[in-house]
């Protein structure tokens, strides 16, 4: 297929979905992250178990919920906890294999900013949303998925308030500070995926979406951002991928 | 054994000025009626603590009714910011408004140690964050095992809680099902609490995935129908989505939001 | 994703000599079979913990697969005393054992602490009581908010937890339901864990008051029917109360006991 | 009714029943405990709220349960919840008003051992079952009942070893060691009533079972007894509590 047959959100959604192993329990944000979980669960794996904070353990929704309380998360869970218990019980002692991120701000090492942008943290310029299950998610998940759009303001050398630790200021950090998660594995864009580099933590290009170059992905990156050696080029979307991806969108569209 | 009263009654015994109060509910069954009736009855400078200040606190917020807000995410759940959470906090409108802010995971530990009749929660969280920095509820505590150091905070012990549940039967116990977040936690935390259920009946039937909170651990129960809308209640109603997707509109500016207040909330005694 | 076993096979795959082992069920769901099978199985040198070690431990104290029990309450529930756990510890029979003495209210909460990842559990109990005197691991924590002491207890990390379940679906799914105890806590506490299940199904219909876990956190199931008695499991079997009245008598006298055991547990898969 | 017609346990027990005011919130054992506060809720306390530590809130059974996790708690109760949450939820913040406990050795100030008599705790010349949820009644519910057989084996001066606090050795143990609950109010024997002094914390005897002597108290008690002034005796059982009583011990001989 080419690049006109699909937006770059529908990569981005195909590319993090594709980092979902069969049988792993994956801890979900609602938006991009429950979309991309769920489209792995109806394309390659069926045995995923989806977490959602609300207590609802291995939902398995046939539409897109709208939110992270959605009955159909209650109604299709293998088992519906208290919140403190999907935290104590569930997130805390690691049994989670990965959890999905977004950004307001990220920057090199990894490290996530929901809370506030410019100002201060008592007058700042942005209010934003703040911590929810951030925190312990980045600390506790054997590995962090960041699903973000990338632009310079987004991307940012040092972001203005750290809500959740991915690398702090490098190797070494996270261990330091008795985090026992595996910490942020796989960020991923509408233009590519960036990893950790692991001798120094930062976030290199590892791989481009179909069609991007290295330089738009610079331009969009406010640290000199560094490239892999063995950067490549990500699958398209397949047919089958975009089917089930637009069938999913659909579900959100229907719902009342 | 819970005493039965009006939504109004209710909040005007349970509710005063200056109170810490907590109403609960994530995304499922969140007390709006309770909510709107607070704005109505006009108190003032309330402690508000939730988890997820949604639209509700925007409400409340907005309306002038909180000077302080204890909580770990401020949003509209699927649409975006909450405008005048932001315009309080960013322009101190219509009062100031102080925030204690939180993660999830420490919130519910809170509860849970207020409901457990502790001082404190421990919990493996924070570490790294720049939340300690600007939260002095935040500290540490040593292992005295293993010498390790986790996260303390303390309990929450709300003045009052409040939440919204599918039914109640003639003495007060309270029956909810679907997704129950931290309410039991909530109200067991409080000194006192209301609940509001959609109707009372003979016999609470056992369902799956039930919660039941005993009358003789509540306060006050209130029949309101419908209390939890625009949130649903499983078994009842249905999420009107589209309603969060409009707060966004009617609430970004003062003047519309302050009409949709006074023609909503201000007139009725539930929103249509 | 939990691996379907035999009974036989769990045991022998999950329980090791010298392992810390809980069988959990509190008077329901007791696992009978699964204790039955380490004692065919010949362990030695097991640390078993349980809040309230009644004739299941008995039952191992005495057949000598102990060295060391970890508990809150030892006794035949409505009937009187323990012989076999007595004679181990006023005689050390047949080989020593060693005790460590906790509250219900300290080993439900040091089972929490190891379900959540946690080294320790925080409490208010055993203050002025004489157990902390000869329990190494009771001690004391301050609050770092109010200053107030309070008691501080290890968590409770097991190698291996097996209970007794109502069924399981295909791929593991676990549903209890009734009085379940301290189940799911000593289950997530441990690092390995076996369920015994009356039934497998294809599909678990909701039950009110179900707990459910999950497949995934679960090391292995086992289909044994009948597998909690004399203890009962509901819906499908009742108490047998006799039993537990006759095995005052039975477990009264060392060689009457050996007996029962070679006759009940030695020779047969699941007591009649 | 006469002395013939009834017994010392009978008694004892319909005391036990006398001192729960309907509409509180009782955690009940079983034995004793569990037959008298069932009698309560059959005869003047219909919504007496009975708790048991298998989790069961506000059962109701229609026959005395065998055990502390019989069946028909579960299907009674308004709410089954998790032992850990009876403690922690339930107990521990001192929802519950009045506590019940049994004693294999009781003291003068009230404290409870049921944990070893004789020798020393490692080498003990009777091993008993131990605190079970003991120690945390005693501590946090408002009153403690205590329902035991009196006997000077029973009633010593001194406990071998302190499973549960009653007064310590004396007035203000309690607030100094933290205690929230108000301890044991009250202890019911099968010869009489006992109640604290409330300047000492001394068990003294306050009331008398019909046809006891205060000699029969003092030869059944391991300390000088103290006697209260204002000495009464209880009423003999009525024919409603008796047959009310009776009926439910049928009940145990009913169920197999």
């Amino acid at each position: 297929m080419s690049a006109a047959d699909w937006s770059a959100d529908e990569m981005m959604t195909v590319a993090a979905a594709r980092q979902l192993r069969d049988g792993t329990v994956c801890f979900v944000g609602i938006g991009l992250p429950s979309t991309a979980a769920n489209l792995a669960r109806v394309t390659h794996a069926p045995g995923l178990v989806l977490v959602y904070e609300s207590g609802c353990l291995g939902a398995k929704p046939d539409r897109l919920p709208l939110s992270i309380g959605d009955g159909i998360l209650a109604d299709t869970a293998d088992a519906v906890v208290s919140v403190p218990e999907v935290f104590n019980y569930w997130l805390q002692p690691g049994r989670i294999d990965v959890g999905f991120l977004g950004a307001a701000q990220l920057d090199r090492h990894g490290n996530i900013n929901t809370t506030v942008i410019g100002g201060s943290y008592a007058d700042p310029a942005v209010r934003l949303p703040g911590a929810g299950g951030a925190p312990e998610i980045a600390a506790s998940c054997g590995e962090v998925v960041v699903i973000v759009r990338q632009s310079r303001r987004t991307f940012t050398g040092r972001v203005d308030f750290v809500t959740s630790v991915g690398y702090g200021t490098g190797p070494g950090d996270r261990a330091r500070l008795g985090l026992r998660g595996g910490g942020p594995r796989t960020v991923i864009t509408d233009l590519g995926v960036l990893e950790p580099d692991p001798a120094t933590g930062e976030l290199t290009l590892t791989r481009l979406h179909p069609g991007v170059t290295v330089e738009q992905a610079r331009a969009a990156t406010g640290w000199p951002l560094a490239v892999a050696d063995g950067l490549t080029t990500n699958e398209p979307p397949t047919p089958d991928e975009l089917a089930a991806l637009r069938a999913l969108q659909a579900t959100l569209k229907a719902t009342p | 054994m819970a005493k039965i009263v009006s939504l109004a009654d209710g909040i005007a015994e349970l509710v005063h000025d200056g109170d810490v109060v907590a109403l609960e509910g994530f995304t499922h069954l969140i007390p709006f009626a309770a909510g709107h009736e607070i704005i109505r009855q006009g108190r003032r400078g309330l402690t508000l603590v939730r988890m997820t200040p949604d639209v509700i606190y925007d409400q409340l917020i907005g309306a002038g009714c909180a000077s302080r807000l204890v909580f770990s995410w401020g949003g509209n759940p699927g649409v975006g910011s909450l405008h005048r959470f932001r315009d309080a906090v960013q322009h101190s409108w219509p009062a100031p408004l102080e925030l204690e802010e939180h993660s999830h995971a420490g919130m519910a530990n809170r509860y849970v140690a207020g409901a457990s009749g502790l001082p404190f929660a421990v919990l493996r969280g924070y570490t790294g964050t720049d939340l300690p920095r600007h939260t002095a509820t935040i500290r540490t505590v040593d292992c005295p095992f293993t010498g390790e150091t986790l996260t303390a905070l303390p309990a929450l012990r709300p003045d009052v809680t409040v939440v919204h549940a599918q039914r109640a039967d003639r003495v007060g116990n309270v029956q909810m099902w679907g997704i129950t977040g931290v309410q039991k936690e909530a109200v067991l935390a409080a000194r006192r609490s209301l609940v509001t259920v959609e109707e009372f009946v003979d016999e609470l039937t056992p369902v799956p995935g039930q919660v039941v909170l005993p009358g003789w651990a509540i306060t006050a129960v209130a029949r309101v129908p419908g209390g939890a809308h625009p949130s649903y209640t499983q078994g009842y109603s249905v999420r009107d989505n589209d309603f969060y997707r409009d707060w966004d509109a009617i609430s970004r500016d003062r003047d519309t939001f302050r009409a949709w207040i006074a023609r909503h909330v201000l007139t009725t005694e539930v929103p249509a």
